[in-house]
Formats: C-alpha cells, structure tokens, sequence
C-alpha cells in the first residue's frame, strides 16, 4: 500500500486517493508520424524491475498529475514531482544516485 | 483424567460459573476460560477428526498455533466454522459441536481412512484415480471433497456488523509480552504516538506463567506496574484482543480486533478492522514451542509442554494424572516443576539429550521426579487418548526398554519465535544454530516508503529466550523505533530481568534418532492435514526437493494454522532427508493473515445499502414513487421504464415510445455529463479532443461530437454548445462524464500544459429534462417564459432564459427524432421543475419515459450509442461517421492511429440498418455468418448486429449492425445466429428507420 | 448512552469554484472583495462571518457564501478578472455539506477516510480532500469535535448514511 | 519411468514406498539443445511436452531460475473456460481447455481437472447484452456455452444473492464443461512426462544473457554456465521484460500484481466457478474446501508479489454482496503474483526480432486456463519457425497495426 507525496498540495496520500496513470515521459507521437514511434509511444513500455518513472494523479485530492520516481522491486520511492517537467528535477536524480549509483532509464542517468 | 484443579488459575474467576454446550452436551466452565480450557476441565479430550484419515484430536497447544481444536461455534446468523477453542473465550450459553466426522465425534467413519493409510501416502491422488476419465468427476472428486473440508458451510446471512478503522502513528508495537510492553513504555517516553497491540484478552505473554523477576518484582507486578504507566501516557493506546494480521508495504498494518467474540449480547460492530500506518513497527510476537515427532505424537493428552503448563497455571487444569514429559531442553522442566507443584505426577522426564539439564532439571530431581537422560519415546499407547508411553534410547531405533503408564504427554522440541509479521513484507531470516531456530536477520529488514528498515523485531521474537534479554531487547527496540520515526528522551534504566540459566538444547527431529519406517509412518508433523515424516521423506525421495514442493505435495502447513507447529519439523526433516542444511532448504513464504480473518471484517460496513455509493438525480425521488423500473448505470440508478399497473415492463416501453411520438415525453437525463471548457486555448483544445472542428462553432450554437483514444477508437460522444466567445459545454455519455473529465485534465496538465483553459465538471450543478415529442413546444409555451418558437431557438442552437419561472438553459437538441427540448435547471429546483413540467403537460398526455425508451426512439432514428454500437474496438469511421471527422485538422486525438493499416482497412466491418424478413427481433448479440471455415475450425463471420429491438412505431423488429461492406450491400440478406444453431434471414437497409428526411425534429 | 456524534445535511449551501493564477493581484483582490478573506495556505480554510475560502488546489479555491449570493459572485469575479485568464462557476447545487459533530467525531471520520484526522493532527483550520469509503470527499475541522464534510450531491445520502452507521457504531476511543 | 495407478500405489504400499522414483530427473545442463525454453512453469513445460510429442523434438532443455511450476502456475485460482469472444481467444482456449479434458490420461498424472461449469454472472442490461453477443459468438466458434436466466443460476449455485439490492443477478455465460483442475499437478504431469522423454529440466539456473550472432540467437548465458541452442522460447510471464532486454528487444508488456485469497476449509458448498465482473470478484470451492477467491490488479508495475490490500477488501466486500453466507468464513491466507499484460491484455506468441528466438508471454491474468493450448502453439511455433493457426494472431507487432484482440469488449474481463 503506497504512500506517495503529492508535490502540489503537500499531502502524503494514501494509494487509494490515487490514480495510476503508467509510465511518465512519454513522447506524443501524432499524424504522419513514423509507425515504430508511434507504436512505442503507445505501447512500448520500459516495464523495469528496478528504478521507474511513474504517473500519478492525485485523484481524491487536488486532481493534479504528478510523476515519481519508485523502484518496482522494493517500492522505495526516490521522489514525484510535477507533471510539467520534461526529466526529472535534479534533486530527484541525485536522491537516486545516492541510493542507486550510476542508475539510468532510458536517456536519463 | 482431564480435570480441574483446586489451586485456581491465574486466569478465571471461579466465582463465575458459566454454562455452554458442546455437541448438545451442556458442562460448566468460568469466566476467563477458554472454550479449550473449559472442556480440558470437563474431560473433553477429544475436541475433533483430522482431514484426511479422520484420526481423533485433542488440543495441543494453548493458543493461536492451536491446529487441532477446531469446532463450529453458534447458529443461524451467528454460526461460525472452524473456530479455534484455544482463542475463543468462554461465554455463557455458547454452543459448540465438532468437526469433520460422521456420524459422531466418537465413532466416526471417515477413520477407516486411517487404516488405509499406508494406500494413503503423500501425493496419493496425484498417482491414482486417472481411470476411467468419467469417474473421477462424479465419483472419486465427490469422495474426497466429501471427506475434506473440516466445519459446515454457514447459511444465513451474517446477523453482525463490523468496522474499519484508519490510523497513523510514529510507533506500533505488536505483541503484550513482556517485550512489547517494554517497547511501548520505552517509545512512550519519548512522546511518540504509539499503539500497543496483544491478541489475546491477557497482557504479560509467558512471562507471568513462569513468573521470573524483573526489576525486583514478580513478572505479573512489572506488568501491572508498566500497564499503569502506559495507560496515564496520553499519547499511548494498548489495546487487547486485537492481532497484528499483516504487515505491509509503505509502513501499512492490518489489526484485527475482536470486540465482541466474548460478549455476543453487547452492542456495536463485531469485528474492527484497523488499516494502520505506522513511521516504525516492533514486532514482539513471542515464540511458539515445537513438537516432537514421534510415534503416535497426534493422540489425545499429547500436548506441548507450554501448553500442559498453561493449562495448568493460567486456568488451573490438569490434563492428566500422571504426565511424561518428553523434551530436548531445560524449558520443558518448568512443566514438571509446576504439575508437581498443582500435586500432579510426573512419572518420568524423558531428556533427548546424554547429559541432559541444568539447574531446572537439579530442582526435579530434588522433589523426587525421576529423570532419564538420553532417552526418548518409542510410541505412545492409547486410542482416543493416552494411556501410556514406551521409553527407548534417543541414541537407537526405538528398542523398547520400559513402557511407563501415563494419561498424559507433554513434549518440548525447543522453541521457534514467531517471525510471520517480520517476514511478511520481505524480512530475511538467518538460521541460528545454537537455539535450532530460524530468527529475523536483523541486517534485512523489511523497508519502507524510504528505502530504510520499517520493522524491528524484539523479545524472544527476535531469538531472545532468556528474559533478562527479551525484556533488554524490548526496550532497545522500543527506543529505537521512536528515535526511528524522529522522537528521543533521556535513557532510563533497562528493565532488568533474571533468569534460572539453561543447557543448550540439542535438536531432535527425529524420535527415537534411528526410527524404522513404522514407526516414521506414525510420527505427525501437520497433525490437521495428516502429514508424516514418511511422507515429507517420501516427497524428498520423489524429487520435491525445494521446500514450496514439498509442502504443496504434501500439504505440509497448508492447514488453517499455517504450519505454525508443522514448518520447522517439516523442513528439518526435509533436510534431513535431502541431507543438506536446514538454512539452504529455506522456508515457504509467510503470508498474511497471521491468524485467519473475517471476510466480514475485511468487508467492514460496505454491506447492503451501503455496500456502494448509488448516485441520485434531483428527481430519483420521483421516480421511487412512481413504479420504476430500474437500472444500473455506473453508479448511477435510472430508471428503465415506469410500470403502469396491470403493465408488463414490455408493455410499458411500447406505451412510452408510443406516447412520446404522438404526444409528449419526459426524460430524466440529469446524468449526462456537463463539462465546462473555458480559456483562450478552449477551442484550440476541443479541437484535439474532438474529431470534429469545434472552435468554428458559432455562440448560441450547438454541435455533435466524437471523441477517440489515441489507439482511434471511438469513446465518447455528446453535444458541445458555444456559451460565449471563451467558453463552451461539453456534454457527455452519462458513463463518460467524470471519465472524460480526467481525460481532458490529463491532456491539458500533462501534454499541453502551456495552454490556457480551465476545465469544471457541473454534471451535478444541473438537473437536466428532455421534453420530447410533438406536443413538447405547447406545453413549454403554457408554462410560459421565454419564446421556444423555431424562429427564436432553431433546432441545434441553446437560450438562456426562463420556463414557468424556473432559471432554464434550453438546448433545442433530439436524440430521438422528435421535437425536442432538452432543459437544465439549477439542481436544486430540478424536482420542482420536473413536477410543473408533469400538470402542465398533463393536457398534452405528457408521460415520463425510461431509459430503454430512449433507446428504442433512438434505435428508430438510427442514432448510436455509446457501449451499443462501439465497443472499444470500433472506430467513427465504422460508424460511417466520417462527416464528424474535420477534414481541416491536421491532428486529434486518435489521428494518428487511425491511418494504421488495419484502421484503414477497405474490409472494416460498417454500420447498416437491419430487418428480418418476417418483422421479428433479431436476438441481441447475433452474428451473421459467412461461408466456411477459418483455420481454427471456426465458422466464418461477416457482421453481428449491434442494436436490435421491437420498434411500436413500426410494428415490427429494428436493428443496426455491423457488416462487411454493408453500406454497399443494400438489400442483400444475410443469415444472423439465432443462438439455438438456426439462423434468421435478414435484409440490410438503411440504419435510419423513422423520419429519414429528418422533418420532426427540426419544426 | 451520552457520547453521541451527531451527522446532520446542513442544506443549501452557497459554494463558487474559483480558478486562475492565484498569485495574481486581481485573483486576490477579487476574492478579497468577495469574502473579506485572504486566501488560506494549502490545505487550510479561512472562515469568518458565513463566509470562506478553502484552498482546493494550486490553481482553484472554493468561496463559501450563502446560497442567495452564488450567482452575483461568480458576475462580480468575472468582472474583476477582466481579460485574465480564470474560471468561474456557480457549484453550489453540485454539492452537500454536511456536519459531524460530537466527542468521537474525528474517529467516525477515521473509520472512513484513510487521512490522518488525529486532533492533534487535524485541527481547526485544517481542511483536507480525501476520500470517505467509496467517495470523494473534502472535509475540514471547525472546532474540536466539530467537522465539515463536502461530497457531490448525488451521493449525499450514500455520505450520510455510512457517517451515521460510523457514528452508530460508537467509539473507537483511540484518538 | 514407472506407470502411476491404483495398483502401482498398493504395490508400493507393500513395500514402505520405496519404490518410488523421482518425478523428473535431476539435470546437469548439456554443452547443447536443439531448443531451449526459458522457464519452467506451466507453459514453458508444456511448449516442451508437445515439442517432443508433436514434432518429435527431444533433445531439449527446460531452464528454471527457482523451482519448476514456482511462478503464476502456483498461485492462481485453477479456474479453466474457454467462452471469449474473439475468435483468436475463443480458439486458443478451447484447444486448452479440451485438451485438459483428457491430460490426466495424456500425462498419467492425475491433475484433477473438474468440469464443473463456470458462469458468468450478467448484472446490468449492458453485461446481458455483452454475454449474449459471447454465447453467439461461442456457438460459432465451437464453444458450448448458453445464457441463462437467474433461476438456473440459483439453482445450480444455492449459496448466490440473486437479488440483491445494488446489482441483482439478470442472468449469466454458462460454460458447464469449464471448471478448475489441480494448478501444481499440470506442472508436476508436464515436468514428470518432458523428463520421460529425456529433456532435461534444470531448475535453480537463471538465464543471465543471450547469446546471438548475425541476427539469430545462438546460446544462453546462465548462472550453471553457457549452452548453446538452435532455438529458444521465452516463457517467463511477468519476467518476460527482463529477458526480451538480455535478448535485444522490447516487448508492449507490463508485468502488474495480481492477487488471491483462500478462505478455511469448509464442507462443499458450492460446485461451480462464479465470475461477477459488475463487482469485480470471482469464487470456487477447492477439492480441499477452501474457497479460492480471485482479487484485482495493481495499477502500477510491481515485481514484489505483494500486493496492495484494497483491491483484497474490494473484492471480499463483492463477494460478500454475492455470497452474504461467506461474511463469517476468514480469509486464510493471501498473496499475490506478477502477471504480464500486454495493450489489448491478449497474450503473445511469437516471433521476434532476434533469429530463432520465439516468446510466449502476455497471459495476463488468464494463464493457467490456456496452458496446453499455448503450449502446443508455442511448440507448434518453435518447430516449423511460423506461427500456425492457433498462434497466427497473437503476433507481438500486431499493435503497430491497430489489429487488437480485446477481450474486455464482451463486457467480461479476462480471469
């Protein structure tokens, strides 16, 4: 059962105010966009046992989107931070580097 | 005999006698017993059958590890099966009757299984019962589910309620032992909030059995005394008969309290179940004592020794006259100590080990009790009880030497702490070979929200038997655990225990060491599921090696107690067998619950009415009182028809439509959804939302629209109107409202979160009436306001403005064909609205109609539904709804993956209206077949029918399907399934069955 | 039995959801000229005289006002706001208030709502979006013992009954 | 290898059981293998079985990182049907499901299967209509299935709620030959039956690369040292992303935790499987008694096998609504499992990008129900290197084109 702090309103909300919404960083891939994107966008996932960056949002809640950053195989959760970003803030790359040194996923390490 | 002694027990109140009944035979115990330690009392050794050779079983332990004493409890509303008597208080007038036996307790059937032991190894069903096919579901299957299956299957419905609870605290503490008692005063110190749990109704665990000093005083003193002071710390709560079930992820514990099993007459729920978030977690759990196997370890009067001195200190039973006692420890000496002190007799010590005890075993031996070093027992006499044992050499293969006449066995295979809650959420273990004993490894502990340890263990749970360490460990852990979860204060002084000191114990897995195959074949080590040490070695020899094989081919700790007795013998003896280490055999996966939970519990007060949230419009009131039908929609109940007296629902659908067409309707449909899109960027985004363009619309104006997934499919669709030059309503599918919502939040916080367009979802803001039909305009006008005429509010544009003085947005949309009104007042006035509504139309024979109305009008003008004519695989252009795909675009959502070339696939099933040839309904869900076979043997399909109904405009049967290349097929028939294996001839016709040119909804 | 938690609909309810950038000079303004209030840190309520301001949201608070008043305050924001980008709307219809009042109201809360709603925890000013049982909620302490509770009006009843089943059920006496 | 029967038991009874040899032998890996699947739970045992027995390839090794049948085939609900809707689905589960009929023969392993019938309870005008379009769709596809009326549905399962107040039961999908059968015996019969014919099953060896040259796979790197191979099968369900990353490529699947629960034994009560979607929960009464309860899926990518605790009490609070007699029954024991799901939540089986390298995962939460059927695709598949007719529509690039199996549409959800 998750416990997950929502960087808008502060709240450390319990898994069930929340709604899962996949994997985060996805690139939207529109018309005429070459089919091996446009697939990826879509339905390649990282799926990684280990380090993953998330969506979530706060749904019981203020209803923000926000991101984390949690590993799937010990659910220790390194951060979230909000849906606006286009990598994860440093602050959350060196929390992770201090518990996971020279981690990486997909184009971030 | 089992008897009560006269030094009274710790435990009850010999002043309150207490009457109950087992198996209709009505006996006394008292308060503070236990259902166990009531009948012990009454000589009711036998309290039951085991699983699967039905052998008779008598208590064994004294609490939740209990595997044997199982009965069912109550009746009707209250019946309960497999209830464990060592945890069930005695009440008065409860009513208890054994279990898995027939016809009687005494002399049961199913033990022929017993003798047929031998045809009955480990694995047996797997091997046997293959032939003939047909009779293993009809008559092996039956046999065995027959034979199986302990207590009776309840049949009334629970006459009690239950709760949850959530709370978040600093430090919780599992278990009221000395430990954990130690733990919450040395964590309540500090000011953290802490929660002290004990599952049983008692505070103090062993330690006030044995009694040993601590701080000067007796054991029982300490407690009292630390029980005052925890009880005037505000920040402290300590709760009784409340067990830790499970630990979990993030810090997140289930409790179980059970505030009524004792009390069945007190009011309030019976169950509370606690959802605990808890900074930091100390398990003091205590240990369990193991058996010994030997043969003949299962009868009745074979105990733990624990358990023979529990009985005897806590509520003054003895379980026999003369009781050996056979261990491989120093513990077990107490046992003797303590009968001998209760005036019992102790005819022999039978110590596994050559050199045997300590000082424990210096003070037998002082009051005369005979001890025998080195020895063990061979088997123990006796049928539905003791009766005597066979003394042999531990050293040996059971030879016997002497056989010593006793009614009673207490047995002591040393002691193994009780780690479930530690390991639940990915504690490790480490094997500790000096106390043969699997205990937390404190370096990997369960870890948190924060990657750090979340769980501490302490007392004997964490492998300290000795008090002096327990008690240290409680309160180190207790500290620890609040400096943990950020809470400090000076150190006091370390409770301090004394202890008597012990010999180490010597394993013993095997009793006599070298026993042969007979008597290997009688020495239990799952004494509910009837697992052996044969079989557990049979397993081994049959390549079930890792210890999960073994268990789950034997069944070994898969009973109701979970192997709490059975684990470690078992896995000891799989070593053996396997003739490798315990620690690289492993053990099996701790699972929650600790002790088995009610579902009643778990399901708390979410039963019947409250069992989920039903949503209500302003007018469900209405619709309560006036016979309707209804039906679930999402949440939502809404009403399928209104019965008429003397009506079938059938008739009254026909009479709706019927009305609705010729004079007026009234519909319901405030649950529609109604979402608010404004901003600079609002066109711009409905744009990308919308398959259609929707920042073209004009103010005033309203327009249809799709809305795909990114994957293409169609997933919504609606009227969106214009409100003023920023801002624009979107309406959706009554499901799709709070869907479509997040949709667009998704969209706008996560993708275009630099476009400016705030989003409200006012589905609930509004009561929203369609008035339908021909009359619809006479009776607005009569109510009078604002002018509804064609000229001042066309079809397909909306007004603000007033009806019969009601604040109204009129929206001239039809989803039915007819002129049509569709009207949203503030939900506050919407049942007044809809009642004017009702006696002005009431001249114009206004009915209100229902939802499978709606359909059928709809149905008859061709218009789809949402989840009727789409089904998350189907695309707009399938619906031949390519005019509401903006040509003008260059991007929406689901663009893309409809140029995807199975998307744009000239073989797509398409929309088509159609019609059997002798006017019947063709059955919902049809399919109509085409020629041959596919590869798989499969009868090829071209279409399936995605509306159907009987149409009372028409007279006859109406549907729209889905065909291959039906728009080009008209007029062809095709053949649909029937669903019996015949099929009904059908013609395909335009899907728009009522007022083609499309003249009544737009006068 | 003397310890009662009493749950009760307080009925209409003036309530006007307000969004745009609330750092702005005229979104505060405008509230101010609406309620007389300032606009209350995250997660807190500011109430005084039948009015408040609850912060929803980083962008969105919500005016409580007398039901009379929606309509003219949702205008009168409007007009404040002028060309800034912002959302005004009329919710009072939308949802229910309700009140949990007595000596174990946070633990009747407590058995629905997975949120810390300790008293030393949650006090008077607190406000908190969360869930009781199956729906979405925003509930918030008054005083001691005294708590608000907002849920959507279609599931009013369904809030109701199970805050009254909880509060029948007595108390926990934990908190 | 010796014949399991009645008289094989009371032969050996005679003798103490001394008899008995191991189930399947014990396995040192081979320099080389014709093929090499990944994974020895139920489908990957099973994919080997009909290599040997439909294509007469033998020479194989079965590769295991813990225990044989330790996986998903260990900690399902045993429950087998085969009514889907799509036709790809509607095949490849009937084919396992008839062809449990006669495993235990097949295999001489008793593996318990019981058709006892599985419904599908309609709850809402939509899930009637949705249910009647799967028994249409069924009478086509070979599939016996009917729709019935809530009387039937009470009289063949007297402890269910039929009308109770939220969702009263309208009707439900009968499938009397579908049922439940004996999860760890189908993976102990195709373990015990492959090791007959001379594969051998190493457990305890953990895959830790794949070794390929010019496009094809050529060995596996492993924790017992590297072995070469022609061809190899990944069948690792929830595990299934981790080795297509060692192989090179990826695959549209996330591996969720899903979650069960048994309740204590109680005398039979209940003789068939009920699924009620509405409310999201499903029951069956095991040959031991307990009743063996299916929970939800986390919405999150976990690996831990734990599970979150709600979807449990949503669940259990369902079940109690459909079967208010279980409220005073106690849950003994829950867990949960790492399932993969793919974005039509169908599985896939299929070639890859790499050479000779096939994989079968995607089952999602309805793996052990399709065990033979996959397998047999799977070896069908690895033998002749092109998916046959079973397997033709399971390809993993079948997204790319828009070509979904969605099951969820007939208004079920896959269990």
């Amino acid at each position: 059962m998750l416990i997950l702090e929502c960087p808008y309103c502060g709240v450390h909300a319990d898994e069930t105010e929340l709604a899962p919404g996949g994997e985060a960083h996805l690139k939207r891939f529109g018309p005429g966009s070459d089919i091996d994107d446009f697939e990826g966008y879509l339905f390649m996932r990282e799926n990684p046992k280990g380090l993953h960056f998330e969506r979530w949002r706060h749904a019981y809640g203020c209803g923000k989107w926000f991101l984390a950053a949690r590993c799937t195989a010990t659910l220790e959760v390194f951060g979230t931070y909000p849906a606006q970003s286009a990598e994860p803030p440093q602050s959350i790359k060196d929390a992770i580097t201090a518990k996971r040194p020279g981690w990486s996923w997909r184009d971030f390490a | 005999m089992s008897t009560r002694l006269s030094t009274a027990g710790r435990l009850i109140d010999t002043a309150k006698p207490i009457k109950f009944s087992f198996n209709g035979k009505t006996l006394q115990g008292y308060a503070g017993d236990t259902l166990a330690s009531a009948l012990l009392a009454n000589d009711q050794l036998l309290v039951g059958r085991s699983f699967k050779y039905h052998r008779p079983r008598g208590v064994v332990a004294a609490g939740a590890e209990e595997p044997n004493g199982l009965v069912n409890l109550g009746s009707n509303g209250t019946f309960e099966p497999n209830q464990r008597i060592t945890t069930t208080e005695l009440f008065d007038g409860l009513s208890a009757t054994s279990q898995n036996h027939w016809p009687s307790l005494e002399f049961d059937v199913g033990s022929i299984n017993t003798h047929l032991a031998r045809f009955l190894p480990a694995g047996f069903y797997y091997k046997m019962f293959i032939h003939p096919r047909p009779l293993w579901k009809h008559v092996y299957e039956p046999f065995i589910r027959q034979s199986a299956g302990l207590g009776k299957a309840p049949k009334d419905r629970d006459a009690d309620t239950y709760e949850h609870f959530n709370c978040t605290v600093d430090v919780l503490v599992i278990g009221g032992g000395i430990a954990g008692l130690a733990a919450a005063a040395e964590a309540g110190r500090t000011g953290a909030r802490v929660l002290l749990i004990e599952q049983t109704a008692a505070w103090g665990g062993r330690a006030v059995v044995d009694q040993p000093t601590i701080d000067g005083q007796t054991a029982a003193d300490w407690v009292t005394t630390t029980l005052a002071g925890l009880a005037a710390m505000e920040n402290v709560d300590i709760r009784t008969r409340t067990m830790g079930a499970g630990v979990y992820d993030h810090g997140y514990v289930l409790a179980y309290e059970r505030l009524r099993d004792h009390a069945p007459k007190a009011s309030g729920p019976r169950h509370r179940l606690w959802r605990i978030r808890a900074r930091q977690i100390v398990t003091a759990t205590g240990a369990i004592e193991r058996p010994l196997s030997f043969a003949g370890n299962d009868l009745p009067g074979v105990l733990l020794a624990s358990a023979v001195r529990d009985y005897a200190v806590n509520f003054g039973v003895g379980i026999g006259d003369r009781t050996v006692i056979a261990t491989n420890n120093d513990d077990a000496y107490r046992t003797a100590l303590a009968l001998h002190d209760a005036g019992l007799q102790v005819p022999v010590i039978l110590d596994a080990r050559a050199k045997g005890g300590g000082e424990l075993a210096d003070q037998a031996r002082a009051k005369g009790i005979r001890v025998e070093n080195g020895k063990a027992i061979a088997s123990v006499k006796g049928g539905k009880r003791v009766t005597g044992v066979s003394v042999c050499l531990q050293a040996g293969q059971g030879a016997v030497l002497e056989e010593i006449s006793c009614d009673c066995v207490a047995m002591s295979g040393g002691w193994s702490p009780v780690v479930h809650l530690w390991s639940h959420c990915g504690g490790k273990l480490t094997w500790d070979e000096a106390q043969a004993m699997f205990r937390p490894n404190n370096d990997r502990p369960p870890t948190g929200a924060d990657g750090e340890a979340m769980v501490i263990a302490a007392g004997t749970a964490n492998g300290h038997l000795y008090t002096a360490e327990a008690i240290a460990d409680g309160w180190s852990a207790g500290r620890a655990a609040a400096h943990a979860a950020g809470f400090t204060a000076k150190p006091e002084a370390i409770p301090d225990g004394s202890d008597v000191p012990e010999l180490p114990l010597t394993p013993v897995w095997m009793m006599p060491q070298g026993a042969g195959y007979d008597l290997r074949s009688k020495s239990w080590l799952d004494f509910q599921n009837d697992v052996k040490v044969s079989d557990v070695q049979l397993a081994a020899q049959e390549g079930f090696e890792s210890v999960e094989h073994a268990k789950r081919y034997t069944t070994l700790g898969m009973a109701t107690d979970q192997g709490k007795l059975s684990n470690i013998n078992g896995l000891a003896t799989l070593s053996g067998a396997l003739n490798i280490p315990i620690p690289s055999v492993g053990t099996t996966t701790f699972r929650p619950p600790y002790t088995p939970i009610s579902m009643g519990a778990i399901a708390g007060v979410a039963r019947d009415d409250l069992f989920q949230p039903i949503r209500k419009t302003p007018i469900s009131g209405w619709h309560e009182s006036n016979r309707a039908d209804f039906e679930p929609v999402g949440q939502w109940r809404r009403p399928y028809a209104f019965v008429h007296k003397g009506e079938s629902v059938h008739d009254a659908v026909k009479r709706e439509v019927t009305n609705t067409r010729t004079n007026v309707g009234l519909l319901d449909a405030s649950t529609l959804g109604k979402i608010l899109v404004k901003g600079p960027d609002a066109g711009r985004f409905l744009d990308m939302l919308y398959t259609n363009m929707m920042s073209n619309l004009a103010v005033g104006k309203c327009r249809y629209g799709l809305m795909c997934s990114e994957n293409g499919f169609l997933m919504d669709d609606g009227v969106v109107a214009r409100i003023d030059d920023d801002t624009w309503l979107c309406h959706t599918t009554t499901g799709g409202a709070d869907r479509i919502h997040a949709w667009m939040e998704d969209w706008l916080q996560c993708e275009w979160w630099d476009w400016k367009v705030y989003t409200a979802n006012l589905t609930e803001q509004f009561a929203q009436i369609a008035v339908v039909g021909p009359k619809a305009r006479q009776v607005l006008e009569k109510m009078g306001g604002m002018d509804v005429s064609k000229e001042a509010l066309p079809f397909m544009q909306w007004a603000d403005g007033t009806i019969g003085g009601f604040d109204a947005r009129v929206f001239r949309i039809s989803f039915s064909g007819e002129l049509s009104y569709e009207i949203a007042v503030p939900a506050s006035q919407g049942r007044a609205f809809w009642d004017a509504l009702l006696s002005a139309g009431a001249e114009f024979g206004m009915m209100p109609y229902g939802t499978e109305c709606l359909h059928v009008l709809r149905a008859e003008k061709g218009f789809i539904m949402i989840g009727d004519e789409t089904d998350g695989t189907v695309i707009p252009q399938d619906l031949n709804l390519g005019w509401a795909i903006s040509k003008k675009k260059d991007d929406y959502l689901g663009k893309r993956a409809q140029e995807r070339s199975h998307m744009a696939d000239p073989n797509r099933w398409k929309l088509v209206g159609l019609e059997t040839l002798d006017g019947s309904v063709i059955p919902d869900g049809a399919y109509a077949v085409a020629e041959g076979m596919n590869p798989n043997g499969q009868r090829n399909t071209q279409g399936r029918v995605t509306s159907t109904y009987f149409s009372p405009t028409l007279g006859k049967g109406i549907a729209m399907g889905l065909v291959l290349h039906g728009p080009d097929r008209m007029g062809e028939v095709i053949e649909m399934t029937k669903g019996d294996g015949t099929y009904i001839k059908a013609r395909i016709v335009d899907q728009v069955f009522y007022d083609k040119a499309g003249e009544k909804q737009d006068v | 039995m003397s310890e009662v938690v009493n749950v009760r609909d307080l009925g209409s309810q003036g309530m006007v959801t307000l969004r745009g950038d609330m750092s702005s000079k005229a979104f505060k303004a405008a509230c101010k000229a609406l309620s007389e209030l300032a606009i209350p840190d995250r997660n807190k309520i500011t109430e005084a005289d039948g009015k408040g301001i609850v912060w929803m949201s980083p962008d969105e608070v919500l005016l409580l006002l007398p039901h009379a008043d929606a309509a003219a305050a949702v205008a009168q924001f409007a007009a404040a706001m002028g060309a800034e980008h912002h959302l005004a709307v009329n919710v009072s219809d939308a949802r229910a208030l309700i009140a949990v009042e007595g000596p174990f109201a946070a633990e009747v809360l407590a058995k629905l709502t997975p949120a810390d709603v300790h008293p030393a925890q949650f006090g008077p000013g607190d406000f908190r979006r969360t869930r009781l049982g199956q729906v979405a909620a925003a509930i918030w302490c008054v005083a001691p013992g005294s708590y608000r509770v907002i849920c959507f009006r279609s599931v009013a009843d369904y809030t109701l009954n199970l805050l009254s089943a909880s509060a029948e059920a007595g108390p926990v006496r934990h908190f | 290898m010796k014949r399991y029967s009645v008289f094989a038991i009371a032969r050996e009874a005679m003798r103490q059981h001394t008899g008995w040899d191991r189930a399947w032998a014990k396995a040192t890996p081979k320099k080389k293998y014709d093929a090499i699947i990944v994974g020895a739970g139920g489908h990957g045992l099973a994919t080997a079985y009909y290599l040997g027995k439909n294509h007469g390839i033998r020479n194989v090794a079965i590769l295991e990182k813990g225990w044989l049948g330790g996986g998903n085939t260990g900690r399902n609900t045993t429950i087998i049907r085969s009514n889907y809707l799509q036709d790809p689905s509607a095949a490849i589960y009937e084919k396992a499901r008839s062809l449990y009929e006669t495993l235990s023969q097949d295999l001489n392993y008793n593996v318990m299967f019981s058709p006892r019938g599985v419904m599908m309870l309609a709850q809402t005008q939509h899930e009637i209509r949705g249910y009647q379009r799967t028994a249409h769709a069924n009478s086509l596809q070979g599939v016996t299935t009917e729709f019935i009326g809530p009387h039937k549905v009470k009289e063949l399962c007297p402890i269910i709620n039929i009308d109770g107040p939220r969702y009263p039961v309208l009707g439900a999908l009968w499938q009397s030959r579908g049922g439940t059968a004996r999860h760890d015996a189908v993976a102990w019969g195709y373990a015990r039956a492959c090791s007959d014919m001379g594969m051998d099953i190493i457990q305890q060896c953990e895959v830790t690369g794949v070794r390929q040259a010019n496009g094809k796979v050529v060995g596996v790197d492993t924790t017992q040292g590297s072995i070469d191979c022609d061809k190899l099968g990944i069948v690792v369900a929830g595990h299934t992303g981790v080795l297509a990353d060692m192989a090179g490529f990826r695959l549209p699947v996330e591996s969720l935790c899903l979650q069960a629960l048994v309740s204590e034994p109680i005398k039979p009560c209940m003789d068939v499987v009920v699924m009620a979607n509405t409310v999201h929960g499903y029951m069956s009464q095991s040959d031991k008694g307990e009743m063996v309860i299916g929970g939800g899926t986390d919405g999150f990518n976990n690996y831990t096998q734990r599970g979150s605790f709600h979807h449990i009490e949503e669940t259990v609070r369902a079940l109690v609504e459909t079967f208010p007699m279980i409220s005073r029954l106690k849950m003994l024991r829950q867990w949960g499992g790492i399932v993969d799901m793919t974005g039509d939540r169908s599985p896939i089986i299929s070639k890859t990008p790499l050479g000779n390298c096939f994989v079968n995962c995607g089952w999602g939460t309805g793996g052990f129900k399709a065990i033979p059927g996959s397998g047999w695709a799977m070896a069908d598949l690895m033998a002749k290197g092109e998916p046959g007719p079973l397997a033709a529509e399971f390809s993993m690039w079948r997204f790319r084109e828009g070509k979904f199996i969605d099951e969820s549409v007939a208004a079920g959800v896959a269990h």
